[in-house]
C-alpha cells in the first residue's frame, strides 16, 4: 500500500492533486525558453479555462440533477426521455433557448437589460477561482479570499436589481426592490456569521481555513454549528431559493426580476442560478466541511473529488429545501434577518472571540480545547435557538391547529351588520 | 333551536308577519313566495333582515326572471340560526326595469346585483357601483332578456319542441337509451 | 418624515400563475401594501344560463360539468336535484347512495386540488400540488372506471345516475378509501398542518368574522372557518345524507389557515360517509325511467347542494315546455368573492395571493 | 519586464474605465443608471487598488462601495416619493460647475506640487493583518470615534424616518 503510494506521489499522474500536472508543463515551457512571467500567464489561463469548463459542465449537469431530484420529491419522474435517464435533456433545453427569439421591452434601457444576465453569471464563476481544490491546487490563493467571496456575492444581487429595473415591468420592479431590501438585511448576518471562522483560523485565506481544520482535526461545522445555520439560511436568501425566493416568487410576482427575459438571456439567468448555488455550496463545503481535507481520506481519494462530493451534498440540501418548503413573506424574512439572525451571529462572534482568546492565552493543548469548544458552541447553538423560539416566535391570536367538530349544525344568532364600507365605494375607478 | 331540516316558510306566513309592521309593503302572497311592492322594498327587506322571527340575515341568492311583460326579481333568504328559508319576489317594469338595491343591506348582494344588471339590464337604485360584471362595457344589450336579439321569421327564443321531433310526434316516442344494448 | 409613495396599480391576472384561471385583480399598491382591490371577471363567460334556455332539461346536464370543472359531480347532482324537485321524479335508493358516494369522492378530489394549490400559493415549489394531484388522480381513476370520463363526468341523470358501477369498482374503492387516501391525508397533516412557515403565512390572513360571513352570503369552508357550523348536508339533507354519521369541522379564527385545515378534515369526513354508504349500498335500479322528452309542469324550484366550494344552488323556472324557461345558478365561487376586497385591503400582495387561494374559486363556475 | 508592462497596461485600462464611468455618472440623465455607472467606477477603483497590491482595500472597496453603498443609493433613489427620476435642469448647475472646477484645480495643484518619492519599504505580506493592527493599536481612537459617528448617524436616521403614529405592521 505504502509502496503504491510512494510510486505515484508527486508525479504528474498523481491525480490526488492536479497541480502536479503543472510541473512537467513548467519544465517543458522553461526548456522552450519561455520566461517565468510567460509561464505564469499560460498557467493562469489554463487554470481559468479549467474553472470555466467546470462551471459549464456544472450548469449542464445541475439542470438535470435539480429537475430529476425535485421530480422524485414530487412523486413524478422528471426528464427521462432524451438519452439515458434523460441526461441529454439540458442540452435540448439549451438548444431550444438559443433558437428562441429574444424579446426586449421597447422602453427598457437597453444596455442594462443586456448586461444584467451577463453580470449575474460572472460572480458565480469568479467565486470558484479562490476555492482550494487540493493542497496546492488553488487558482488564486488570495489572502482576503473570504472578503472577495462576500464582495462578489453582493455584486450578483446588484445585477438582479439591474435586470428588474430595466425590464420596465411592475412585477420585475417588485422583484428588484425585494432583492435590494433583502441584500441590505442579509449581508449583516452573513458577514457576522463568517467572522467566527476568521477568528478561529486567524486568516481570511480559504486555504488557510482548510489547513486550520486539518491541523486541528475538526470540521468547522463542529466548531461553529450556529454560524453554519445562519450562513446557510442567509445565503439561501441571497441565492433566491426557497424558503426565501421572494425575489422571483412565482406565485406572487410571476417571475420577479426575470419575468421579461426570454431566450438565452433567460437561459443565462437560469444557468447562473445553478452556478451560484454550486459556488455557494463550494464555499460551504470549504469553510464548514473541511474542503478537500477529510480525515486522512484525502490521501486515498483525490481531494478535489471529495470536495465535489461535498459540494453536491450541500447542493442536494438546497434542492431539498426548494422541493419542500413554502415561502416567507418579505416582512417576515427581513424581520428574521434583523431580529433573529443578526443578534445570534453577534452573540456567536463574542463567544468565539472569548474562546479564541482563552485558547491562545492558556496555551493548553488542542486535545482539551477542541472538544471543549465543540461542546460549548453546540450548547450555544441549541440554547440560542431554543431561547429565540421561546421568546420571539410569532404569537397568533389563538393557536389550535385542529378544527372543532359539530355533529349537527350550530349557528349562534348573530347581530345583523351593515355591509362593510367597501361595498359603497366599490367598483372600477 | 334550529330545525333539523330546512323549513320553507310559506309566503302567506311571511306576508302576515311583514304586514304587521309595514302594511303597505306586501302586494300579494302565495304558498311559495311573497310579492313586495317595489316602492317600499328597501324598508321591507330591512325588516326581513332584522326581524327576530323571520331573521333573513343570510341572502342565499338573488336573480331575475324575464316574463315578457314584466321582470321579476327573485330573492331567497335564509336564517341559519333557525334554519328556515323563504322566497321574495319584486316585480318591475319590463322596458325600464328599476328596483331598489339591497347591496347596502347585504354585502353578498353586491356582485349578484351587478350580474343581474349585466345580463338582465335591471337597474338598481342605490347600488354603489353598478357596472357590468361579465361582459365588456360596450356590449350591446343584455343577453338574458327574452327580447335580446329579436329573432327573424316570427321565431321565439327558447325551445318550442324537442330536437329531432317531427310533425305529429309528441316527443314521447324517444325512450332513454341503454348503453351497450343498442336500444 | 414618513416615506409615502404614490400607489401603483398592478394587474394580478388574467394571466398569472396564482389566479386559478382567468381571474383578474387590479390591486393598487403602496409599497407592498394593498390599498385597493378591484376584481374583473368574465373572461370565461359562456352565457350558460342563456344557452340552457335553448336545450332540453337533460341536455343541460353537461353544462353543469363545465361550470365547476373540478367538481363536476356536485354540479350534476345539484342540477338533477332541482329538476327532480320541479318534475316530482322519485329517485331509487341505490341511485341515491351512488350519488352520495360520487359526490363525496368529488369533494375529496376538489379539496385535494384546493389544498395543493393553496400551499403552492404560499410559495412551496410545486411539491404539494403534485402530491395532491397524485391523490386526485386516484379518485379520477374511479370516475373513469364508472362513467368513462375523468373531468367532465356527466354522470348524474334526472332520476338517478347514468350507469351502475362496474364489478371492479367496489374493491378499488375499498383500497382507495381504506388504504391509500388515509395514508395520504396523514402525509398532508404531517407536512402541512404543523408547518411553521405555513402558519406564519396563513394565520391571521384573510380573516372574516362570522357576522360579515353571513352578511356576505359566504358558504362552504369560508363560512365554516368563521366558526359557524353550517353544512347543507346537515342543515338541509338531500340524497339521504341524514342517514350518515359525520361531523362538521369548524374553524376558530376565520383565516386562511383554518380554511385549509377544514378542507383536510372534510376530506376525512367524506371518507367516513363513503364507508357508510358502501356498507349500506342497496341493490336495485340505478335510475328511474323518465321520458327523455321531460316536460316538467309550469312552476319554479330552488334546490341546493353543498358543493366543495360552498352552497351550489339551482333555480329553475319551467313554463311547461321542453326547455327551462329560466335557469339561474347560485355560484359559490362568485358569491364567496363578495368580501375579497375587505379581506385583502391592508395586507401585502403576498397575503392577497394566499387569501385568494384559500377562498378556492373556480373561474368556470364564477363566470359560467 | 512583462510584470512592469502588465501593471502599466492594467493601470491604463482601469483608469480609462474608471474615468469614463465617472463621466457617464454625471452625464447620464437617469438617476438609476447613474448609480449603476457609479458602481462600475467603484469596481474600477478596486482594480487600481489591486495594481497597488492592496488586496484588502480592493476587496473592501468592492464589498462596501460597489456592493453596499451603491445598493443603498439605488434603494434611496427608488424610495424617493414622487420625485422626477431624471436629472433635470436646475439653477444649481452654474455653482456646481464652479465648485467642481475649483476642486479640479486643487487636485491638479496638489498633484503637481507633490514630490512623488518612491518608498523603499516594500510591500506588505498580508495587508489585512497590518490594517487590523493599525486600527486597533495606533489609530484606535479615530476608529472608535468613526464608529460612534456612524452609530449616531444610524440612530438619527431611524428617528427621522420613524412615523409618529403607531404603525400597524410590527
Amino acid at each position: 500500500m505504502t509502496m503504491l503510494l510512494d510510486l505515484i506521489t508527486g508525479y504528474w499522474w498523481d491525480a490526488r492533486d492536479l497541480s502536479n500536472m503543472t510541473r512537467p508543463l513548467y519544465e517543458f515551457l522553461r526548456d522552450q525558453g519561455v520566461s517565468d512571467a510567460g509561464i505564469f500567464v499560460i498557467s493562469a489561463l489554463l487554470g481559468t479555462l479549467a474553472i470555466i469548463s467546470f462551471v459549464g459542465a456544472v450548469a449542464i449537469i445541475n439542470i438535470w440533477v435539480e429537475r430529476r431530484v425535485v421530480g422524485r420529491m414530487q412523486s413524478r419522474l422528471g426528464p427521462n426521455r432524451l438519452g439515458p435517464f434523460g441526461l441529454l435533456q439540458p442540452i435540448a433545453d439549451a438548444i431550444k433557448l438559443m433558437q428562441k427569439e429574444v424579446l426586449q421591452p421597447a422602453s427598457a434601457p437597453g444596455w442594462i437589460y443586456t448586461v444584467a444576465p451577463i453580470a449575474f453569471t460572472v460572480p458565480g464563476i469568479a467565486i470558484l477561482a479562490v476555492i482550494p481544490w487540493g493542497r496546492n491546487m488553488v487558482l488564486a490563493n488570495l489572502d482576503v479570499g473570504l472578503l472577495y467571496i462576500l464582495g462578489l456575492s453582493s455584486l450578483a444581487v446588484l445585477s438582479v436589481f439591474m435586470a428588474g429595473y430595466s425590464s420596465n415591468n411592475k412585477y420585475s420592479l417588485f422583484g428588484a426592490m425585494r432583492v435590494i431590501a433583502m441584500l441590505v438585511s442579509y449581508e449583516i448576518p452573513i458577514v457576522a456569521g463568517l467572522l467566527g471562522i476568521v477568528l478561529f483560523a486567524g486568516s481570511m485565506n480559504l486555504q488557510e481555513i482548510v489547513l486550520f481544520q486539518e491541523e486541528h482535526w475538526a470540521f468547522m461545522i463542529m466548531l461553529q454549528p450556529l454560524a453554519f445555520l445562519i450562513y446557510f439560511f442567509s445565503i439561501s436568501a441571497e441565492l433566491n431559493r426557497t424558503p426565501a425566493d421572494i425575489a422571483e416568487a412565482e406565485s406572487e410576482i410571476v417571475g420577479g426580476y426575470h419575468t421579461e427575459y426570454s431566450g438565452m438571456k433567460f437561459g443565462l439567468f437560469y444557468a447562473a442560478e445553478l452556478i451560484n448555488a454550486v459556488a455557494v455550496s463550494a464555499i460551504i463545503a470549504t469553510l464548514f466541511l473541511g474542503g478537500w481535507w477529510t480525515y486522512k481520506l484525502d490521501e486515498f481519494i483525490p481531494g478535489w473529488m471529495l470536495l465535489i462530493g461535498k459540494i453536491y451534498g450541500v447542493y442536494f440540501i438546497f434542492v431539498w429545501t426548494r422541493g419542500t418548503l413554502p415561502r416567507f413573506r418579505i416582512d417576515q424574512l427581513l424581520a428574521f434577518a434583523w431580529k433573529w439572525l443578526t443578534p445570534m451571529a453577534l452573540i456567536n462572534v463574542i463567544v468565539v472571540a472569548a474562546e479564541v482568546l482563552l485558547w491562545n492565552e492558556t496555551g493548553w493543548s488542542d486535545w482539551f480545547w477542541i472538544p471543549a469548544i465543540i461542546a460549548i458552541n453546540t450548547a450555544l447553538c441549541v440554547g440560542l435557538i431554543v431561547f429565540f423560539v421561546k421568546v420571539f416566535a410569532p404569537k397568533f391570536q389563538r393557536f389550535p391547529t385542529r378544527p372543532r367538530f359539530y355533529p349537527g349544525i350550530d349557528v349562534p344568532s348573530l347581530p345583523a351588520v351593515t355591509p362593510p364600507d367597501f361595498a359603497r365605494k366599490g367598483g372600477p375607478a | 333551536m334550529p330545525h333539523p331540516k330546512t323549513v320553507t316558510l310559506s309566503g302567506e306566513a311571511v306576508a302576515a308577519r311583514l304586514r304587521a309592521s309595514q302594511p303597505e309593503a306586501v302586494r300579494s302572497a302565495t304558498e311559495q313566495y311573497v310579492v313586495l311592492e317595489p316602492a317600499g322594498m328597501y324598508e321591507a327587506m330591512l325588516f326581513l333582515r332584522d326581524d327576530a322571527e323571520l331573521d333573513g340575515k343570510f341572502l342565499i341568492q338573488l336573480c331575475s326572471v324575464d316574463l315578457h311583460t314584466r321582470m321579476d326579481m327573485v330573492y331567497h333568504f335564509a336564517s341559519l340560526a333557525q334554519n328556515h328559508m323563504f322566497q321574495v319576489k319584486v316585480p318591475c317594469d319590463h322596458e325600464k326595469p328599476v328596483v331598489q338595491s339591497i347591496a347596502p343591506l347585504w354585502a353578498g348582494a353586491w356582485l349578484q346585483e351587478r350580474e343581474v344588471y349585466d345580463l338582465m339590464g335591471v337597474m338598481f337604485e342605490g347600488h354603489p357601483s353598478l357596472t357590468r360584471l361579465f361582459l365588456w362595457d360596450s356590449f350591446p344589450g343584455h343577453p338574458l332578456r327574452k327580447d335580446f336579439m329579436s329573432l327573424p321569421g316570427g321565431l321565439k327564443p327558447g325551445l318550442s319542441q324537442f330536437p329531432k321531433q317531427k310533425e305529429g310526434q309528441t316527443g314521447q316516442e324517444f325512450r332513454p337509451q341503454r348503453p351497450g344494448t343498442g336500444l | 418624515m414618513p416615506v409615502k409613495a404614490a400607489p401603483v396599480e398592478v394587474n394580478i391576472g388574467p394571466q398569472h400563475p396564482s389566479t386559478h384561471g382567468v381571474f383578474r385583480m387590479v390591486a393598487k399598491i403602496d409599497g407592498e401594501r394593498i390599498v385597493d382591490v378591484n376584481m374583473i371577471v368574465g373572461y370565461l363567460h359562456r352565457s350558460m344560463e342563456k344557452l340552457a334556455e335553448e336545450r332540453t332539461f337533460t341536455q343541460n346536464i353537461p353544462f353543469t360539468d363545465r361550470m365547476d370543472y373540478l367538481a363536476a359531480m356536485s354540479g350534476n347532482l345539484g342540477y338533477c336535484l332541482s329538476v327532480e324537485k320541479l318534475a316530482g321524479v322519485e329517485v331509487p335508493e341505490r341511485a341515491m347512495y351512488l350519488r352520495v358516494i360520487f359526490a363525496e369522492l368529488q369533494r375529496v378530489a376538489s379539496h385535494c386540488m384546493a389544498t395543493g394549490a393553496f400551499i403552492n400559493d404560499c410559495g412551496a415549489w410545486q411539491t404539494p400540488v403534485m402530491w395532491c394531484f397524485r391523490d386526485r388522480e386516484r379518485v379520477l381513476d374511479l370516475f373513469e372506471m364508472t362513467c368513462g370520463a375523468r373531468l367532465t363526468t356527466n354522470y348524474m341523470r334526472i332520476g338517478g345516475v347514468a350507469f351502475d358501477i362496474p364489478d371492479e369498482f367496489l374493491p378499488a374503492l375499498d383500497k382507495l378509501i381504506n388504504d391509500e387516501l388515509p395514508k395520504a391525508f396523514e402525509e398532508y397533516e404531517e407536512l402541512i398542518v404543523g408547518n411553521e412557515i405555513i402558519m406564519m403565512r396563513a394565520r391571521d390572513v384573510g380573516v372574516v368574522t362570522p357576522e360579515v360571513a353571513i352578511n356576505a352570503s359566504l358558504s362552504g369552508p369560508l363560512l365554516r372557518s368563521a366558526g359557524i357550523a353550517w353544512d347543507l348536508r346537515k342543515a338541509d339533507p338531500y340524497c339521504g345524507y341524514d342517514r350518515f354519521k359525520f361531523d362538521i369541522p369548524v374553524g376558530y379564527n376565520g383565516d386562511a389557515y383554518d380554511r385549509m385545515v377544514i378542507r383536510i378534515e372534510e376530506m376525512k369526513q367524506s371518507l367516513r360517509i363513503i364507508r357508510q354508504a358502501v356498507a349500506d349500498l342497496p341493490d336495485g335500479a340505478h335510475k328511474t325511467d323518465i321520458p327523455l322528452a321531460l316536460r316538467p309542469p309550469a312552476g319554479e324550484a330552488y334546490s341546493r347542494v353543498e358543493s366543495p366550494k360552498g352552497e351550489l344552488g339551482f333555480y329553475v323556472v319551467s313554463d311547461g315546455g321542453p326547455a327551462p324557461y329560466r335557469w339561474h345558478v347560485r355560484a359559490p365561487s362568485l358569491i364567496n368573492l363578495s368580501v375579497l376586497r375587505e379581506m385583502t385591503i391592508g395586507q401585502t400582495i403576498s397575503d392577497a395571493i394566499v387569501t385568494l387561494g384559500s377562498i378556492d374559486i373556480n373561474v368556470g363556475e364564477l363566470d359560467r | 519586464m512583462i510584470e512592469d508592462n502588465g501593471i502599466v497596461i492594467a493601470f491604463w485600462i482601469l483608469s480609462a474605465t474608471t474615468i469614463a464611468c465617472a463621466l457617464m455618472t454625471a452625464a447620464v440623465r437617469e438617476l438609476v443608471q447613474a448609480v449603476l455607472f457609479l458602481a462600475l467606477t467603484f469596481v474600477g477603483a478596486a482594480g487600481i487598488y489591486i495594481c497597488l497590491s492592496a488586496d484588502f482595500v480592493a476587496v473592501a472597496q468592492i464589498l462596501i462601495y460597489a456592493g453596499a453603498v451603491s445598493v443603498l443609493m439605488t434603494f434611496a433613489v427608488m424610495l424617493t416619493p414622487a420625485a422626477d427620476r431624471h436629472n433635470s435642469e436646475t439653477i444649481f448647475q452654474a455653482p456646481a460647475l464652479v465648485l467642481s472646477g475649483l476642486l479640479l484645480a486643487v487636485i491638479v495643484f496638489v498633484v503637481l506640487d507633490t514630490d512623488w518619492a518612491i518608498s523603499d519599504a516594500g510591500a506588505f505580506q498580508t495587508t489585512a493583518a497590518s490594517l487590523g493592527e493599525a486600527f486597533l493599536k495606533p489609530y484606535v481612537v479615530p476608529f472608535e470615534v468613526a464608529s460612534v459617528l456612524l452609530m449616531v448617524a444610524m440612530i438619527g436616521a431611524i428617528v427621522l424616518t420613524r412615523e409618529l403614529e403607531e404603525d400597524d405592521d410590527a
